[in-house]
């Protein structure tokens, strides 16, 4: 501390030194990693919000149970774990020496209550509490989980990496129903929340958590030791990309969580500057339709929309042509998952608009407008919508496309009313390949008619065949079903693939040690002087 | 004089309430919710209908309006249905950056449109103030976002002068506070400059045609004097109409400069309140705007006093 | 007279010409001399557009530098010629040797100095005193222009006053410093004729002291007639004669001049009441009360009480009053322009004040306003203004269209000026137009409030005499409001004398004009300038009382 | 001269009138016109214009290509000889937007006066002649402007969806009680003109007094008032597009190309750069003639901006 006092002192000689090109935030607070990350913080529960960066945030503080290597093995983390005789039950006992910021110790009676309330909002979670009869904490450290059948889901579910992870909170404050988002901030992770500066929208802060006992094992993925090597790290959001990019070159931040990929031109060749890509920090584009309504309740219709597109113009928008950073893929799992798989590919890749047409002939289209709802205000949504467009259009398809915030796209999906009503035919977003790779997980593939994510597909067999997935630890048997589930999301027009792109990390290269993972997380990384 | 005081502040209260009943139809009559900004993007239905419930945004619409009316009544802004923090708490964190903002441009602004204004006046019809007022229609013509990015690349990124962005606020020495204003109040200040530029010269003008300026003459007084003594604060009134008139405009600037400096301030906040369909902080913060256009309205006219004995509250 | 034949030239104007700046066809002033000696007063006289004013801002040396500039001639004050001198030099001349008084004492004055700083000014421009001296002669010279209360005065801000006194100020700051010339221009124009005569007054008195020598610039041969030593006449840029005061007056060489003199009204009443005639107007109690009044303040204004007078077919009735009289307000009452808050108005034996639909009486009376530059649309062809009203009442437009030619010719207008845009005309033309505009309607009765109020007098006289005419011709009764009792005595049969919202006086204009029964109407006769000539006949009144 | 029925005319009056010829081009549009264009400045800016307004007419003459065609393996090229001015983001060709452009934002400009001039003289109108209306709409356009315009603007467009009308009206509504007010000024003020008494001592009804009398005298100032709605309207839109809240990002707008090129500032600048300079000249040019406008037709106008 004496350091930083000292500088920050010897700094101040004010507009003079400033004027005369001394600025420079990170000599000052040498011990502070800032960081830009893509959305501002502005709400703290984790378990109700699907957005990405109360996930980020979630493993700013709170610990998990396991955690995924980089390999996408389920490792121990806060606990390890022991498997009955006949696949069943499982023991986990929590490590030593787990406590969370206030200074009481994590029990098992903890976990449980977490795990308890996560699971009656996570997609996984939901199907591991189906199969589950009883979990129980047996003492301070020990909880089980009892299964009617053998199963893997436990595993998964406790080391799901992303979209909502389990994340593990004091009793009392995993009480709260899942209707209320908690305001507590209390976890166990290794930095912990300096609530005096949040500011909600702006920034927030978090300091290292020094009673935070983290593993031996060296960092790997998420699992491994959470080792911090920094007094503090502080999250802000720049609403202005440009401006970020600045800040990181005049050394004002350290670190740019989405780097706009037409923007790496600027910063490449910079020594002070490193960039990486973070495959598993990337992203699926899909397109969905809305079964309810015609023409897309019609399968023909659904097809002929999955002909008409193609991936790589959507990839060349989005990243820039011919891009290291995004890359066509058929496979509904994603293209990096165990679940790898190129049915159709041909046709999910490229755009065939005269066998598109030919449908559409046959089907006798009338030029009734398809509705298609664009996101004007994020990044990489703004170029989905006018691509499709133009391709569908190109298919002969007529197209009506509304532009509007992401907010009103999000209230919109929801309706399932005629279009005259305020209904849709049609959107775009994307997934993070992590939440992707995961037949039981992956809202995108649920087909279960009204419980399915919007768009509402009704395809009975696939909800068969994700049950089935959870209820097998077998990894080959999993990748059997998950191809069939491919093939039928396919042929059904559940959802269109539209390609993955990659995310780019910008970053003072002061920084080092950054850990690859589903996320971005700031432990394991040192600040050189 | 305080009795007018206390009747423009008693006569605020309709148009305030207009304000709100204004703001609070517009946004709930929107699509969108705050419920499902909050879920996030793979929200459920019943996830949802569970958020709506539990933040009474299923109520009846009037009953709605009712109870916030009633709690601003009490001084009770509610809390920000996406953070859960206080709204007063979120407002009064942002205010300080904009108001830093703010008054920094309305200085500068004045600070050099009224030297500016009162050059073209005098130099009327020849080669300076075509010069001025030329350039005051560029200060028109062109997009604050532009001024801004290219002052960061020119002073900013090529000089080093100045941060590229943030806020630092006062507490963390004048230097860090000042060295972060100076681009933006510099880039929002420019529409102003030449707006206010223009009223000078123009009441300028129209003074020192007036009967006393030629009376001030017939006495033998200097231009100079004529100027300083005569023809200044005889315009003053409406020049001190048109700043009103300026910081009343100031916002829509500044919610562009607060994106393009990331300055953490009220037109953010309430911008990114719009997006995330944040009703009560959009609705607190735009009421706070209309108070203040209020005040500021209120002031000038106080103001006018000041500067015109003939005009008495 | 404080002149002798060996008082010395102050201001000697030699062959000026004034012209504008870029140069026009003609010179706006051309080769104007005269001179003017330390005591004296010099008048300049003449209509709107003669050059007078011109003329005395070029020897200030106020002339507007962008538009008008003095191209030929000298100007020497006391032997130096202050086109030559440097600009320091003139600000130095100007309030010390050289000092004016200008005709709006509401506009000549900082609205937001004090009127003790702004005559400070001139002491701290051109003396070393300190503070408290020139704050004693502030206040002494506040005293000797006869200002009440000099103390409250000196801390005054300039709408604290009235009229009067901030013309008492300007001639206070113009003669602070003792000048040795004073130009004063229309100085009284603006004010009642009570204030006008005293501040005549004072000038003179403060002349005398002083042995100023007084350029004095006025339209109003009555003004000249009290206070000229000697009188220029100007017209249309060029000087027509000079003379003493008794050779302009009475024996002018120029006909320009005879016409000018002569269109002077006088005080002499001319008019005898006619004979009975039916009544067309006949106002009873009327009463008006401005502004509402409060729970518990009574902010109104009562601008009119307890007016009765009435106006027979054929006749001319005036309501004579000085500025807050309350004629105007009866006037519009009349024609309810203004809802009269009692009382009746009986317009041809129907009572107008509970009606409604006006549409009736609107074409029995008719109004013709003062400015003439402000009544007609401006944006409407003087044949569109004029037709307005009959199509209105139904008439088709072809017949509307003769009918206006024929009224346009009843006053001396060819029927072609239809086409044209009131911008195109002079003040008195539009005049004759906004005459033939109610005219045309073929009223009973025309109000014509302050109708020739603006206009010059060679053109006043021809208005009035319009007026005389189309009574004659059509049998219409007219009320005539003015605040120019001379103006009255020309045309009106009987007047209606008003102050503050009441009636003091009413009867035959012959009886009351010549021989007033109230104070107030005495006064008014005594102030009126140069109640004791008659102008039309080149000689004094009581000559033509014995005729 | 005049010869017919002059002999009815006293000898100086007759000199006094003016000569017919004179007369028909006092009023006329024709002189207003030429009056305006006696500065360079001026000239300039109308020449300017014209171009602009030639340029949104004739787009698809020009060289152009569809404008919403994209291409995005042809992204953000420099000029070539099949798009002149290169591509942005999406492929498109920037030359054929920026023609199109002219159009969107010359109809953005256009339809907001349009929009708050009409709306505007209907309530300067209202409130201005009838005492009635004046409390209860006053009080309204009171309080509309006290909300700051660009946030209404934001969630006027956010509620109704970005399309141009949305986006019209949304920059109009903040315009509405400015013009209200100023036609509500010149209604009180014409009231108790004298000619407009006149007109009323003639039998003149409401309807005919209003557009006659009254309306004329607010057609300087709404034209004045018209050229400054029009140009802040172009600046509006590009702010509103740059906060997000602009036309659909399809629409080739100059403020929506310059929100979306703000992106590539620093890697492909001409996509501000272009649009960019066309608002700049347009703006520019319209304020100029605003300018000019108000000093021929009411100096005094500068007071009210």
């Amino acid at each position: 501390m004496l350091t930083k006092s000292f500088c920050s002192n010897l700094l101040k000689p004010t507009m003079l030194a400033l004027a005369l090109g001394t600025v420079s935030g990170a000599a000052v607070q040498a011990q502070t990693i800032t960081a830009v990350m893509h959305a501002p913080l502005r709400a703290v529960d984790p378990v109700i919000s699907t957005a990405y960066i109360l996930r980020n945030f979630g493993y700013m503080i709170y610990d998990t149970p396991l955690a995924l290597d980089s390999a996408g093995t389920p490792q121990p983390q806060m606990a390890s774990w022991e498997v009955s005789e006949d696949g069943k039950t499982y023991t986990f006992t929590l490590r030593d020496g787990l406590t969370f910021h206030d200074g009481a110790p994590v029990t098992a009676a903890d976990v449980v209550a977490s795990v308890t309330r996560w699971s009656k909002v996570d997609k996984t979670g939901q199907v591991m509490a189906s199969l589950m009869t009883e979990m129980v904490a047996v003492d301070d450290k020990t909880w089980t989980m009892t299964f009617g059948e053998p199963t893997g889901i436990a595993l998964i579910a406790l080391s799901k990496p992303s979209g909502l992870a389990p994340f593990i909170m004091p009793a009392s404050v995993a009480a709260t129903p899942v209707s209320e988002p908690i305001t507590s901030t209390i976890g166990s992770g290794p930095f912990k929340f300096v609530e005096a500066d949040y500011r909600p929208g702006v920034s927030a802060t978090f300091a290292k958590f020094e009673e935070y006992v983290p593993r031996e094992e060296p960092s790997d993925g998420m699992a491994g030791g959470k080792v911090v090597k920094v007094d503090e790290v502080v999250w802000t959001t720049m609403p202005d990309p440009m401006t970020s990019l600045n800040a990181l070159m005049s050394g004002e931040i350290d670190f740019l969580e989405q780097t706009p990929h037409d923007l790496l031109p600027v910063i490449e060749g910079n020594p002070d500057i490193s960039t990486r890509q973070v495959k598993k920090q990337g992203s699926q584009n899909l397109v969905r339709m809305n079964h309810t309504l015609p023409p897309f309740d019609n399968p023909k219709y659904r097809e002929a929309v999955l002909l008409a597109l193609g991936q790589q113009p959507m990839l060349d928008a989005q990243v820039g042509a011919g891009s290291e950073y995004s890359q066509a893929c058929a496979a509904v799992f994603g293209c990096g998952s165990i679940y790898n798989y190129d049915y159709r590919a041909d046709d999910i890749m490229y755009a065939h608009p005269d066998k598109a047409k030919a449908i559409l002939d046959e089907v006798g289209y009338d030029g009734t407008p398809i509705l298609l709802m664009h996101a004007t205000d994020l990044a990489t949504l703004n170029p989905q919508g006018p691509v499709i467009a133009a391709q569908l259009r190109d298919a002969g398809f007529t197209v009506d496309m509304v532009s509007m915030d992401w907010a009103s796209v999000v209230a919109r999906r929801a309706s399932k009313a005629t279009l005259a009503d305020g209904g849709w035919n049609m959107f775009s977003t994307t997934n993070v390949l992590p939440d992707v790779a995961n037949p039981i997980g992956f809202i995108g593939v649920a087909a279960g008619g009204d419980s399915a994510w919007f768009g509402w597909p009704n395809v009975p067999e696939i909800e068969e065949l994700r049950m089935a997935v959870a209820q097998t630890a077998d990894v080959d048997q999993q990748i059997e079903y998950a191809k069939k589930i491919d093939e039928l999301v396919i042929d059904n027009g559940v959802m269109v693939p539209m390609g993955e792109l990659f995310n780019v990390n910008a970053y003072s290269s002061k920084l080092t040690g950054l850990v690859e993972a589903e996320a971005p997380v700031f432990w394991n990384v040192e600040k050189a002087e | 004089m305080l009795s007018f005081v206390v009747k423009r502040v008693l006569s605020a209260v309709p148009v305030l309430f207009m304000v709100a009943v204004i703001v609070f139809m517009v946004l709930r009559l929107s699509p969108g919710d705050p419920a499902v900004m909050i879920a996030g993007p793979n929200a459920t239905s019943e996830q949802l209908a569970d958020l709506r419930e539990s933040m009474g945004l299923n109520r009846p619409l009037l009953e709605q309006l009712l109870i916030w009316l009633g709690d601003i009544g009490r001084g009770d802004f509610g809390t920000s249905l996406v953070s859960g923090k206080p709204v007063t708490e979120l407002v009064m964190d942002r205010l300080w950056p904009t108001l830093a903002l703010s008054t920094s441009t309305i200085i500068l602004a004045v600070a050099v449109a009224l030297p500016l204004g009162v050059i073209a006046a005098w130099q009327q019809g020849k080669w300076l103030d075509r010069l001025v007022m030329a350039g005051s229609v560029v200060g028109f013509s062109v997009p604050v976002f532009i001024i801004g990015y290219v002052m960061i690349l020119i002073f900013a990124r090529k000089l080093g002068w100045f941060p590229v962005q943030g806020y630092k606020p006062l507490s963390a020495g004048f230097g860090e506070f000042a060295s972060r204003l100076v681009l933006p109040s510099i880039a929002l200040s420019f529409p102003y400059i030449a707006l206010i530029a223009r009223i000078v010269r123009t009441n300028v003008i129209e003074v020192m045609g007036e009967d006393y300026i030629r009376t001030a003459r017939a006495k033998g007084q200097t231009e100079r004097g004529v100027m300083t003594e005569h023809a200044l604060r005889n315009a003053a009134v409406p020049i001190v109409t048109i700043i009103g008139v300026s910081i009343a405009m100031l916002i829509s600037g500044v919610v562009v400069t607060e994106s393009v400096f990331n300055i953490p301030g009220l037109g953010r906040l309430v911008l990114e309140a719009v997006l995330a369909r944040d009703y009560t902080v959009i609705q607190a913060v735009i009421l706070l705007f209309s108070t203040i256009y209020v005040f500021i309205n209120l002031s000038v006219d106080l103001l006018y006093g000041l500067f015109d004995p003939r005009i008495r509250y | 007279m404080t002149t002798t034949p060996d008082s010395q030239v102050v201001l000697s104007v030699e062959d000026v010409t004034v012209d504008t700046r870029p140069k026009g066809k003609k010179p706006i002033v051309r080769n104007i001399s005269f001179d003017v000696k330390e005591g004296e007063t010099v008048c300049i006289v003449g209509e709107s557009g003669s050059g007078k004013s011109v003329t005395s801002m070029a020897v200030m040396g106020l002339l507007p530098k962008d538009a008008l500039q003095v191209t030929g001639g000298r100007i020497m004050l006391d032997g130096e010629d202050i086109l030559k001198v440097t600009p320091a030099r003139m600000r130095e001349l100007r309030a010390a040797s050289v000092a004016m008084v200008f005709q709006e004492p509401m506009t000549a004055l900082n609205p937001v100095k004090t009127v003790g700083d702004q005559i400070d000014e001139v002491l701290r421009l051109h003396t070393k005193d300190s503070p408290a001296e020139r704050k004693k002669k502030v206040l002494s010279m506040l005293d000797r222009v006869h200002l009440p209360d000099i103390e409250r005065v000196y801390k005054s801000f300039p709408h604290e006053l009235s009229g009067g006194q901030r013309q008492r100020i300007v001639i206070a700051m113009a003669l602070i410093l003792r000048p040795r010339l004073l130009l004063a221009d229309e100085p009284t124009t603006a004010l009642d004729v009570t204030t006008q005569k005293q501040i005549l007054y004072l000038i003179k008195e403060l002349q005398e002291q002083e042995k100023t020598a007084v350029v004095f610039v006025t339209h109003d041969f009555g003004v000249v007639s009290e206070i000229a030593d000697r009188i220029v006449v100007m017209n249309r840029g060029d000087l027509v004669e000079t003379g003493t005061r008794d050779e302009i007056l009475t024996a002018p060489k120029k006909d320009y001049t005879r016409m000018l003199v002569s269109s002077v009204p006088s005080l002499i009443p001319r008019r005898e009441p006619i004979a009975a005639q039916p009544k067309v107007l006949d106002v009873i109690s009327l009463q008006k009360r401005y502004g509402k009044k409060g729970l518990l303040s009574d902010n109104t204004v009562l601008a009119a009480q307890d007016i009765n007078f009435t106006v027979h077919k054929g006749e001319i009735t005036g309501i004579i009053g000085e500025s807050g009289s309350g004629k105007s307000t009866v006037a519009r009452c009349v024609m309810r322009l203004t809802d009269p808050t009692e009382g009746s108005v009986v317009v041809n034996g129907r009572d107008i004040v509970p009606m409604n639909n006006l549409r009736d009486v609107r074409k029995q009376v008719q109004y013709i306003f003062q400015d003439p530059y402000r009544s007609l649309n401006p944006r409407r062809t003087i044949g569109q203004s004029l037709m307005e009203g009959l199509i209105n009442y139904g008439m088709d437009e072809a017949e509307a269209k003769k009918r206006v030619g024929e009224t346009l010719e009843l006053v001396n207008m060819p029927a072609s000026v239809m086409n044209r845009y009131p911008h195109q005309f002079s003040g008195g033309q539009r005049q004759r137009v906004a005459i033939a505009r109610a005219v045309v309607m073929e009223p009973d009765l025309l109000i014509a409030d302050e109708a020739v109020s603006a206009l010059d007098v060679t053109v006043q006289a021809q208005v009035l005499k319009l007026l005389e005419d189309i009574r004659d011709n059509t049998g219409v009764s007219i009320l005539f409001i003015t605040h120019d009792l001379r103006v009255a005595a020309q045309i009106c049969n009987t007047v209606v004398v008003m102050q503050k919202g009441k009636i003091v006086e009413h009867g035959a204009a012959r009886d009351i004009l010549a021989n007033p029964q109230h104070a107030y109407t005495r006064a008014l006769i005594d102030a009126a300038p140069a109640p004791d000539w008659d102008f039309q006949n080149f000689r004094p009144a009581a000559a033509a009382v014995a005729v | 001269m005049t010869t017919d029925s002059g002999n009815t005319m006293k000898a100086e009056e007759t000199l006094a009138l003016p000569d017919m010829e004179e007369a028909q081009n006092a009023s006329g549009l024709g002189q207003l016109i030429r009056g305006i264009l006696s500065t360079w400045p001026a000239r300039i800016s109308a020449v300017v214009l014209l171009l602009i307004i030639l340029m949104a007419v004739f787009a698809p003459y020009l060289g152009t290509v569809d404008p919403v065609r994209l291409d995005p393996s042809q992204r953000l090229q420099g000029s070539t000889a099949a798009h002149w001015l290169g591509t942005d983001s999406f492929g498109r060709d920037l030359y054929s937007r920026v023609v199109y452009g002219a159009r969107i934002s010359l109809a953005v400009g256009a339809g907001t006066v349009i929009v708050a001039l009409l709306a505007g003289v209907f309530f300067g109108v209202l409130t201005g002649y009838f005492r009635w209306a004046d409390i209860v709409v006053m009080r309204f356009m009171d309080g509309l402007m006290a909300i700051p315009g660009i946030l209404l603007a934001i969630a006027l467009v956010a509620i109704s969806g970005a399309t141009l009308t949305t986006v019209l009206i949304a920059i109009s509504i903040p315009e509405v009680p400015r013009v209200a007010r100023m036609v509500r000024s010149v209604i009180m003020g014409v009231r108790n003109e004298p000619y407009v008494e006149a007109a009323s001592v003639l039998g003149t009804s409401t309807i005919k007094m209003i557009t006659r009398h009254m309306l004329p005298n607010t057609i300087a100032p709404l034209i004045v008032q018209g050229t400054y709605i029009f140009a802040s309207a172009i600046m509006t839109e590009s702010i509103l597009s740059f906060l997000g809240a602009g036309v659909p990002p399809e629409t080739p707008s100059w403020g929506n190309m310059m929100a979306d090129g703000r992106l590539y500032f620093l890697v492909k600048p001409e996509l501000i750069l272009y649009p960019g300079v066309m608002v700049s000249l347009t703006v520019l040019s319209v304020n100029m003639l605003g300018d000019v406008l108000r000093d021929r037709l009411d100096p005094r106008m500068a007071k009210r901006i």
